[in-house]
């Protein structure tokens, strides 16, 4: 593992599209603290769960292909990705390589090119969460979230299964948690944290994949948060997207409506750094975010105030 | 007169079926009672067989079977407690490794797999014993004696005779 | 090498000019061409003789244990002098403090006559020392080929390849070709016994004749005693005056270990862990 | 020249069936330093062993052979006889024509051959058999219990009910461990403190036995009847002669901090005992949150107390004492499911407890008083979640064993939550039910009858909501999800080994199985010894165990104990491993297999070719070698030998048999 914070970049196909925050947010914040993505050239789609469900091997050799492709940029770099989904298919092909020296050359054979799955695999938010990193970005706020109550929902692949990610807790994890109180944000203490987004189910049972992002937002609202963080492109794009048909759901039920806007957790840094709405992305959201990190950054309530006064009493 | 004398005798005229001589290092806590086991249900089992009482299979040093061997036993078999039941907790397992490797190591420099082998006997599994140490006279006798230095066999052979035993000065007392 | 041979020869001098050591085991030249033998140093004046080239054909480990009681030793360590060293203060033969090691690393040495790689050289698993006060030069990057274990084991799969009668016959022949001078034995890292059990004579283990029997008993258990610890240093098939492939006998062991109860390599820490001497409940079954 | 003497037993026609007896005797007279050999119509009998009496003065023997039944049937029997005669008692080998010979060959023609070559190996050995004696051990007739839970406590009485001082080393500042802390107990709901503190108050005021709370060991030395152990005892900062435990001082102190007696759900002094009913009955000062201790401004308690028994400057007392056996009774302890269990909100959902704390909140003297409320509101749940195998048979997340007592209960709180609320759904999530012991099985019936729900699968997920805690799950007999809105969720824990298991342990030389429980010596035979000799094990220490168990097994060590205590010395075992110190190089390889930790290193300085020379050898304990021989094996040069089964022995038989 290099301890550097140069890697090599696997963007995935969601990062100039759907994803297009994620990414222009997560290259600001690199920018500001100083971590370096080395693109990898000639990079494929990764499989993600379609290829797992079709073949095996397609699902091995897809993402083994990006990071044979990376080793032979520069051995030396460990591989970054912003993307869950993305982090998922190419840290499990690595694992499945390490496992054993047989499993290594099936999968060289596969993709018909030399592959020590020598370097590791990291998410963004393993990235910013070390240390170090989180030491950068202290010294890169120039403001704060001014205690906005954030419900961070990490999904399915960012820590699972535990075997494979070898990151953070796998039924209550914490770093996002942390992320978002380092820059002044509150992590309210919710319960839907890893559960299913219903991501996949959207194409084959929308009905049931409503339920599954319903209960995400009941949940949060419940437990009073003001926004949720998320650190992938697919949830993202899931709460995202459906909060207004949820609430047309809803509103015909006759239950309470949401509000409650979603934000990649590199964009909530990215603001406190002083990005400008436009360069992190929050102006392409479906729902409307800006106002709410508008108030975050800059009023102040009363209370807060209070809050912080006691702080400084203490 | 001894059996040895006999059997030898009768193998190297090839008049009769060779009789071979076995020797069994039991431990006394497991293999052994089983063995006396076998003899209060009075099993029968062939004569060729002489066992050799040692507290723990992990008694056994592998440097007697190579010397039992090459004084002319023509088959050696070790046992003792099943794994786990070594009234000295642990003996069972240290030979075990001990007679595996060796084991593997007479085989790998030419000796027949049947000449040395090991079985874990329990005290109640007197049926097992009988069953063992005939099915091991069977194979035995299948080969045939043990000649581990033809040029020495004929030396040997001589060397049995009970009115002119190899014995040092004895006794620590 | 040469470079190599010049720091030796300025911290052999520097250490007993010091006082750090009272003796230092290197190389010199020998009578012959391309040969060298074993030199052992008490001044620093001497520092001069110590020789270092592709010939230093011998390992230095075992001769440690006679000098030690002047005091501190300086003793040259290649990877097989390192696991060598390791193994004595594993058995309690030697301590840590007792020796300084000058860290050599080595690509391998040649055969004086053919100006081949040397047999033992060719299944060097450690090219780098394992354990050093300091290193001389700098390490060895040409990492071991991950090809190694079918070189060292290339002989004993052909052996096992064969059939019982042809292997008997094969090792019926290197039994009957053994002198018993034991040799092999005197320069063992890892024969350390105050009395060799062939000496025992009245616990009777060992006759005195020498003949197929008796020569048989004693390499056999002469692997017994070494073989959950030989360093592989290949002393004793390369002092065998005979030619007789010992190392053969070590490696089936060595082999079989690993395989059965994953002893790994031997003389790379320096703590007693002995693999017939632990076991696991659950070890592999084959006899019941 | 030894003089041999052979004795052939006829044993009626037993032997002389199918073994021409005669004819061995006359083959054995003629074998090497055999003196004499004739043969006797029962050896065992009183004019058997007559015979040989008489047959050593008369001959001069000086050693002897006996072809009989199995050494070991007669070998001590014989072995007594030449205790009465001029010949050491090991001068004997036995050829056993009996049980392996003349019972399992059908004819003379087989079974005489055979009986001499058994005869042969047998007079082989007998040259080479030396006189052994014994030694004696004095026995130290004190026994030191580690650990005052109910097994430490049943083991102390009745050690010392048998006569013999005791001495119990407490780690807390009560006696009473677990067990005190449990409302009731399973099948017969019989109140747990009822039964539990009378034995407490049994041991403060039995005569032999001293108690050390707030102590622990530190460090034993020796061996069977002869441990050197020495005992930290903490400062209780409180002079416990003068002490009445009036509990004044306990009243008047100002700290609050979380008991650990009530598991956090109520709030204890800094000067305090756990509970009402402590043994000793009186108080210590946790120096930790005393602010007299921390910052000097407080006393109140000296002030307050009328016999002036506060002593802020105490100090730590470290004493060694001699005890001849040690019983190990260090319990358990409930395995920390909050950092392994993020799915039950890893310990940050108030209502969500472990059955111990269950145990406090339904006990009558417990924080509550009895009321079960929930901890987060102090309102009375109407629903509750029981979860089974919280830690146990999970060998992904943490341990792969069932900890045997959670079944029995989790049916224990089920019963007594629906009895205690009126209207309450209990629903109890299990994988298997396992109610093996008296009454167990009838009890869970009839918890099942008081209206518990049992379903079949584990609880995936809790997630607080509004209050209330949804935990999911899967019912694997309907093949459904499942979600319980619950108000509070108890959490059968698992048992895992107290903190210093590893470090007692490794103190005492017994070792610990992949979990850290203390492993007995064998696991049917010898369930309360361990592999060193003088040192038992009593209660959960050694495995998860219910309390009748805990009992049974601590009454068990306390009669291994009183077994040892009966004898004035020990005779130490005569055919035990030696070292030859000549031979030996000190490579340890012996040291590490032993067993028993019988073999130690130790230096000896000596002069070798004219230089004095320092070096290690081995040592074998007598009191620890119990004679297998691993380690005889094990030693290269041969130093390392057995008496009675010497390599020479061995090596002499196996020649007799090919070359006589």
């Amino acid at each position: 593992m290099s301890s550097t914070n140069r890697f090599a970049y696997f963007p995935g196909c969601s990062a100039d599209s759907t994803g297009i925050s994620f990414t222009k947010s997560a290259e600001f914040v690199c920018k500001r603290i100083g971590i370096e993505l080395v693109e990898i050239p000639d990079w494929c789609c990764c499989g993600t769960s379609a290829a797992l469900v079709t073949d095996k091997n397609l699902a091995v050799a897809l993402p083994a292909r990006s990071l044979a492709l990376a080793e032979k940029m520069d051995a030396d770099l460990d591989v970054a990705t912003g993307c869950a989904g993305c982090f998922n298919s190419l840290k499990s092909a690595r694992h499945f390589a390490k496992q054993s020296e047989d499993n290594r050359a099936y999968v060289e054979d596969l993709i018909d090119m030399p592959y020590s799955a020598s370097n590791d695999v990291f998410s963004f938010l393993e990235i910013m969460h070390r240390p170090e990193n989180q030491e950068l970005i202290k010294n890169n706020m120039v403001t704060t979230l001014h205690g906005l109550k954030v419900a961070s929902y990490y999904g399915c692949a960012l820590v699972r299964p535990s075997k494979v990610c070898e990151f953070d807790d796998t039924e209550d994890p914490r770093s996002m948690d942390e992320l978002i109180e380092l820059v002044g944000g509150e992590a309210i203490d919710w319960g839907y944290k890893v559960e299913c987004c219903g991501g996949s189910h959207n194409i084959s049972d929308p009905k049931a994949a409503k339920k599954l992002t319903e209960r995400i937002y009941e949940d949060a609202m419940i437990n009073g948060a003001e926004a949720i963080a998320v650190a992938c492109p697919l949830c993202f794009l899931n709460l995202d997207m459906r909060e207004k048909e949820l609430n047309a759901i809803r509103e015909a039920e006759g239950k309470s409506l949401f509000n409650i806007p979603t934000y990649y957790f590199t964009e909530l840094l990215g603001m406190t750094m002083g990005g400008s709405f436009k360069e992190l992305g929050i102006d392409k959201h479906f729902w409307p975010a800006e106002d709410i990190a508008k108030q975050a950054l800059s009023a102040r309530t009363q209370s807060d105030d209070t809050a912080e006064a006691k702080e400084v009493a203490k | 007169m001894s059996v040895v004398n006999d059997t030898q005798a009768a193998a190297s005229t090839g008049t009769e079926t060779f009789e071979p001589k076995i020797l069994a290092f039991a431990c006394h806590w497991c293999t052994y009672s089983g063995a006396d086991l076998a003899g209060l249900n009075r099993m029968s089992y062939p004569a060729n067989v002489r066992v050799l009482r040692v507290p723990c299979s992990g008694r056994v040093n592998p440097q007697y079977i190579l010397t039992a061997l090459n004084k002319g036993v023509d088959g050696v078999l070790v046992c003792g407690c099943h794994p786990g039941d070594c009234h000295y907790v642990s003996g069972n397992y240290y030979a075990k490794r001990r007679l595996m490797a060796f084991r593997r190591m007479l085989q790998y420099t030419g000796l027949e797999p049947e000449r040395f082998q090991v079985r874990w006997i329990s005290g109640s599994e007197a049926g097992k014993f009988r069953d063992t140490v005939t099915s091991v006279v069977e194979q035995v006798r299948e080969l045939g004696p043990y000649k581990p230095d033809p040029a020495l066999a004929a030396l040997i052979d001589s060397s049995v005779d009970a009115s002119n035993p190899v014995l040092p000065e004895g006794g620590e007392a | 090498m040469t470079a190599i041979q010049e720091s030796i020869q300025k911290r052999a001098a520097e250490l007993l000019e010091s006082g750090e050591v009272t003796q230092v085991i290197a190389w010199t030249n020998g009578r012959f061409t391309n040969q060298t033998s074993p030199l052992f140093i008490q001044n620093a004046a001497d520092a001069g003789k110590i020789v270092f080239n592709e010939y230093c054909v011998n390992t230095l480990a075992k001769y440690v244990l006679n000098e030690k009681i002047a005091g501190k030793v300086g003793v040259c360590v290649r990877g097989c002098e390192a696991r060598g060293i390791n193994r004595m203060i594993a058995d309690n033969q030697l301590k840590r403090e007792e020796v300084y090691l000058l860290g050599i690393p080595c690509e391998g040495m040649k055969d004086r006559e053919t100006g081949e790689a040397l047999d033992k050289c060719l299944t060097c698993t450690h090219k780098n020392p394992v354990v050093y006060d300091e290193l001389l030069g700098a390490e060895v990057t040409d990492t071991v080929s991950e090809e190694i274990d079918k070189v060292r084991f290339a002989q004993i799969e052909a052996i096992e390849g064969m059939s019982r009668e042809e292997r008997l016959e094969y090792f019926n022949n290197v039994f009957n070709s053994c002198i018993r001078c034991y040799a092999c034995r005197e320069v063992c890292p890892v024969c350390t016994c105050r009395e060799c059990f062939v000496d025992q004579l009245r616990a009777g283990w060992q006759g005195k004749q020498n003949n197929l029997n008796e020569n048989r008993f004693y390499n056999l258990i002469r692997v017994f005693h070494i073989g959950d610890r030989c360093v592989e240093c290949g002393e004793c098939a390369r002092a065998c005056p005979m030619g007789l492939p010992l190392m053969e006998l070590n490696r089936k062991w060595i082999r079989d270990l690993d395989e059965l109860f994953a002893a790994g390599e031997e003389g790379l820490s320096d703590e007693l862990d002995n693999t017939l001497g632990r076991y696991k409940t659950d070890d592999i079954e084959e006899f019941m | 020249m030894s003089r041999v003497g052979v004795f052939v037993c006829h044993c009626g026609s037993n032997i002389a069936g199918t073994v021409d007896v005669e004819h061995v005797a006359e083959e054995a007279a003629k074998l090497p330093n055999v003196a004499y050999a004739t043969t006797n119509k029962y050896m065992c009998s009183d004019p058997g062993q007559q015979a040989v009496r008489e047959a050593i003065i008369e001959h001069n023997l000086d050693r002897i052979v006996i072809a009989s039944c199995s050494p070991r049937m007669h070998e001590a029997t014989f072995r007594k006889m030449l205790a009465g005669t001029d010949i050491n008692p090991y001068m004997l080998e036995i050829a056993n024509v009996r049980e392996q010979c003349s019972w399992v060959h059908k004819d003379k023609d087989v079974g005489t051959p055979k009986a001499i070559d058994l005869v042969k190996m047998a007079v082989a050995k007998v040259n080479y058999d030396a006189p052994l004696t014994t030694t004696t051990i004095p026995v130290n007739k004190r026994a030191l219990i580690i650990g005052g839970g109910i097994a430490g406590m049943q083991a102390a009485l009745d050690i010392a009910d048998a006569g013999y001082p005791v001495t119990i080393v407490e780690k807390e500042s009560s006696l009473g461990g677990r067990m005190v802390m449990l409302d009731k107990t399973f099948p017969t709901m019989d109140c747990s403190a009822c039964i539990c503190t009378p034995k407490m108050t049994d041991v403060g005021a039995h005569p032999n036995i001293t108690i050390k709370t707030l102590a622990e060991v530190e460090s034993v030395g020796g061996y069977i009847g002869n441990f050197e152990v020495t005992v930290r005892e903490k400062a209780k900062y409180v002079d416990y002669d003068t002490c009445t435990g009036c509990s004044l001082c306990e009243t008047k102190c100002p700290s609050k901090v979380d008991s650990e007696f009530d598991q956090g759900l109520a709030k204890r002094r800094a000067i305090y005992r756990p509970f009402a009913q402590a043994v000793p009955a009186k108080p210590t000062i946790d120096a930790k949150n005393c602010r007299k201790l921390i910052d000097g401004k407080c006393g109140v308690c000296e002030k307050v107390c009328p016999v002036g028994s506060i002593k802020f400057d105490d100090e730590d007392k470290v004493t060694t004492e001699v005890y001849g056996a040690i019983i190990v009774a260090i319990g358990y302890q409930l395995i920390d499911w909050t950092k392994i269990y993020g799915e039950y909100g890893g310990g940050r959902f108030k209502d969500v407890i472990s059955g111990l704390q269950f145990e406090r909140l339904v006990n009558a003297s417990g924080p509550t008083e009895g009321h079960i409320l929930r901890p987060s509101d102090n309102t009375e749940p109407k629903t509750v979640v029981i979860v089974k195998c919280v830690g146990s048979r999970d060998p992904e997340k943490a341990k792969s064993y069932c900890s045997r007592a959670c079944c029995m209960y989790a049916a224990k709180h089920a019963h007594q939550y629906l009895d205690k609320v009126k209207d309450a759904r209990c629903y109890i999530f299990y994988m298997d039910i396992r109610t093996p012991g008296k009454g167990y099985d009838e009890f869970y019936m009839n918890t099942q009858h008081d209206g518990a729900r049992y379903i079949r699968g584990r609880v995936s997920k809790i997630i607080n909501q509004n209050g209330k805690l949804i935990c999911k799950g899967e019912d694997t007999l309907l093949g459904s999800q499942v979600t319980v809105e619950a108000d509070m969720v108890v959490l059968e824990t698992a048992m895992v080994p107290a903190d210093e298991a590893n470090q007692i342990g490794s103190m005492l030389g017994i070792t610990r199985d992949k979990d850290l429980w203390l492993s007995e010596a064998h696991p049917k035979l010898r369930p309360v010894e361990t592999n060193s000799g003088g040192i038992y094990l009593a209660g959960t220490c050694q495995g998860p165990k219910d309390i009748p168990d805990s009992v049974a097994q601590a009454s068990a060590a306390a009669m291994k104990v009183a077994i040892l205590f009966s004898k004035d010395e020990l005779e130490s075992n005569a055919m035990i491993a030696n070292s030859n110190k000549n031979l030996c190089n000190g490579c340890g390889a012996c040291v590490a297999i032993c067993p028993y930790g019988a073999i130690t290193l130790e230096e000896i300085t000596a002069r070798e070719n004219s230089v004095m020379v320092t070096r290690e050898i081995s040592k074998v304990n007598p009191g620890l070698c119990q004679g297998c021989g691993a380690c005889t094996v094990a030693c290269r040069p041969g130093a390392m030998d057995l008496r009675g089964f010497t390599d020479e022995q061995i090596m002499r038989e196996v020649a007799a048999l090919c070359q006589w």
